[in-house]
């Protein structure tokens, strides 16, 4: 029997959240790779769209920057970053967008500004990209992150992607045209929003993972659902495809 | 009036004395490509002072001028250092004020690239589907929001971008200054186009720009200065001239997280010039 | 959800037969070049009545359709026969209502342009300088005005514009309906991307897209039927394949300004069919 | 000594009013073949560019439609329809628009629209095309038209493009940037705005045309500079290189 490492199951079960045919808007990193994967596997026809204006693109090896070469190299249509942005995100065409983040809450809103308060955070982060207008115009929101206590929160110090905002009916109040997150794919299982409440609870969790290491990751009061699922554990195809994607650049 | 030709290209240090001003509002562009360190490198060698640095995403780039203690504020929407980490510089210069204290103007992609249009558009502001329901208006006064007269549908509008200089960097020239940039294209014609003067840096100059599947071209009467620096864009790439030093980029952490270690990377940028 | 690859290719009468429907919102785009007459001429055979036309510049194409009665509304900023004169069934629809009567919407091309932009950018409307002291307003109720948030400068507002279905010509798609167009590129990609179904016509299928300086691609997935039209945009042109027939272009006015010569034009349009 | 029609005195007198190094922003007919000849002449430096979104094109022979593919074949730069009027006309950046039109008034406001009510024409033009915002958005605009009667009114049956409103400082008061029409160009002579009064006023007159003439086909009270120019005949040059302009696909 194989192992494999949590960041592998996280990426795996990911990758088979993508359906064949359906479009996707890909983050760096994690999203990146299990995009790509997807394409391999069982979404041959997966549509890969960066936001550095990259649409359709097909990458023999995982780019290592959202702007890599090797994204204009095989896209079907290069654009500039406002259309990308306008024309093609905004627009409401995108099925899937692909985020993660340094926070999360309950409801699912992303934080990847700053930890603590904005004029004097404890922690800088990176800023806003893409993100909020992602979580904010594509059909579903699919987030990958590690559970950590740090991250799981039950609410993040500055919403810089809105979920469910506070709650059910938020996003329609907002004028969000998209559903928002429909799942949060983990390291150690999938959370999914209560169709009721709008608050993520533990739908799955991977092999070998318990519920209790699980909420011990969470900041919140973590609901179970009903029918918690147990991941299948990934194929050997899943793996050695995994194992053999190459970042550009990056000596195997 | 079409900005006159036949002097569009000088040296990159001639351009950088001439064009860019203390206290001017500067945006170096390029999206993960093309990005314009070799301009960056030599602003910082003129000491240049209390600029306001706009960019997507600052990069090491800016980073590096902010360390440099070129900039009073910086204008962006992601600041990282893509693929490794924190821009340890921005961060040393937010958190304590080191070289010189730092405000910030902070956007999404979207709000920003709006932005460019706009004033690339000789338009005030731009309306986007954006910042709703995030905490980001209440800390940005260039984000507000506009209702539609037909619809009644309100709407994020965010203010038109027209820095006084915008750098950028292409493959090449022809002799007349006329510019062809090609790849991931990202902001660059809007950020030219939004700004009052123009400089852009290239890997070299042609008798003849061939056309090239995908590529942009600059015409010479709306730049003010065409610069050759060839691998002006490393340690970032100029598609089909070099890759990206990923090596270089990682590096950039270890030089970065150290107020000494970045002196004397710097004082080494200064002798490079001499 | 993107718009299933499999069955992308079809016939043209079969394209028009499913996605254009009586009284739909209806835009056939191409500045000049690359005009889909071969549509056009389906859409008169298929008899589509109460369509409301949207084109920048209404050409022969939509003196056709409107002199075969398709048309209840034609949405529009400079309607002739360029180089030539008048389009006399468009005239003689305005002022006599033959065969039917026509209502008019009437906008400047920088208002079109950007009604297109909008409604391929999922905005409600679109902003620009414009208008400001014509009459078009007063006529025209997708026109008004906002007050940007920043400056209190008022400027125009412009409805977007989403065609039920929007029909262009291309030079050549791939097998799975990947579509690459060059040459004066007009508004057909914002037309396309405006619309709830898109058609395009092409010259031809290629097996594959190889890379052509200037060029648009449009993904198999943003569109609804590809169908082979060879001089499908005759007598306008598509380049790099066929010159616009000038000739044609000047007999048209004769035919058009008669009904009588109009109608047997018609009706060879429909034998040549069958 | 040679002669001359007077449609080629007013585009040679149309020429000679484009500087070299100006952008110039053409429309199809008069105003092109005097833009090209412009550039074949004193003006090689000229650039040009037409609505359908060609920058810097340089075409061997005139076009026949403003979408003719020798004006792409031949530009340096190409664009959408979109971006010529946002990024290149609206920003402000062209120096020169060139315009015609069926009526102009003693304001040089021009009607492209309708001769008559907008509801019930005697005649329908064909609109507005890209003139609105080419009045609005050039840093001048230049008027080329045949002078007649009918033509050159007291008031426009329609404003399609704003000339000088209904008087001094009205194109201000609309928020329009450029200084709009400094000269309008006939087959007769030459008038423009008067600086105080912003009318219309005759600056100069053809060679052999006389000031009854102009005034006969001029739809109100004329003024007359007091200095009064008389346009120096077309050159043997001029005349030549106009004579020599091949339309596309038109024989010759």
């Amino acid at each position: 029997m194989s192992t494999w490492t949590a960041d592998e199951m996280m990426t795996v079960a990911a990758s088979r959240s993508l359906r064949d045919g359906q479009v996707c808007f890909v983050g760096i990193g994690l999203p990146s790779t299990a995009a790509n994967l997807a394409r391999r596997l069982h979404a041959p026809g997966l549509v890969l769209v960066y936001e550095s204006g990259t649409i359709g693109t097909e990458p023999d090896e995982l780019p290592l920057s959202i702007g890599d070469g090797i994204l204009a190299d095989s896209a079907l249509s290069l654009v500039g970053v406002p259309e990308i942005f306008n024309y093609w995100l905004q627009s409401g065409r995108i099925d899937v967008g692909f985020l993660s983040g340094a926070q999360i809450d309950r409801f699912a809103n992303i934080n990847t500004t700053v930890i603590g308060e904005y004029d004097e955070p404890s922690v800088r982060l990176p800023g806003s990209g893409g993100a909020p207008e992602i979580a904010a115009s594509c059909r579903e929101v699919i987030v990958v992150m590690r559970q950590r206590l740090r991250a799981f929160v039950s609410q993040v110090d500055f919403v810089t992607s809105v979920g469910h905002g506070s709650g059910p009916g938020d996003r329609g109040r907002l004028g969000l045209r998209g559903a928002g997150p429909v799942r949060v794919i983990t390291d150690l299982g999938v959370l999914e929003p209560d169709p009721e409440s709008a608050e993520l609870v533990l739908t799955a969790v991977h092999p070998d993972v318990t519920v209790e290491q699980v909420r011990s990751e969470t900041g919140w009061e973590l609901e179970i659902s009903a029918d918690l699922r147990i991941t299948a554990p990934p194929t050997e195809q899943e793996l050695s495809t995994l194992r053999g994607l190459r970042t550009v650049g990056v000596a195997s | 009036m079409a900005k006159i030709a036949s002097s569009k290209i000088q040296s990159l240090p001639q351009a950088v004395s001439e064009l860019v001003h203390d206290g001017d509002v500067v945006a170096l562009e390029g999206f993960t490509h093309l990005i314009p360190f070799a301009a960056g490198h030599e602003i910082i060698r003129q000491g240049r002072r209390d600029l306001t640095l706009v960019r997507m995403t600052p990069d090491l780039v800016y980073d590096r001028m902010i360390g440099a203690g070129c900039a009073r504020k910086l204008v962006f929407s992601w600041g990282g250092n893509p693929g490794v980490g924190s821009l340890h510089r921005m961060r040393d210069a937010l958190a304590s004020g080191w070289p010189v204290p730092l405000e910030i103007e902070e956007h999404s992609h979207a709000g920003m690239a709006n932005r460019y249009v706009a004033g690339a558009s000789g338009l005030p502001f731009a309306v986007l589907r954006g910042y709703a329901g995030t905490e980001l208006p209440e800390h940005t006064d260039t984000i507000s929001t506009v209702t539609c007269p037909f619809t009644g549908e309100e709407l994020a509008a965010v203010a038109a971008l027209n820095p006084d200089v915008t750098v950028v960097h292409a493959q090449r020239a022809d002799r007349a200054g006329n510019v062809q940039l090609w790849g991931i294209l990202g902001v660059q014609k809007e950020a030219v186009l939004a700004a009052r003067r123009a400089i852009v840096t290239v890997e070299e100059i042609v008798d003849e720009l061939t056309p090239v599947p995908g590529a942009v071209v600059l015409p010479a009467w709306v730049l003010d200065a065409v610069a050759v620096a060839p691998r002006g864009a490393a340690p970032s790439y100029a598609h089909g001239y070099y890759d990206r030093d990923n090596a270089a980029y990682r590096a950039w952490d270890t030089v970065s997280r150290d107020r000494e270690k970045f002196s004397a990377w710097l004082e080494k940028l200064q002798e490079d010039a001499s």
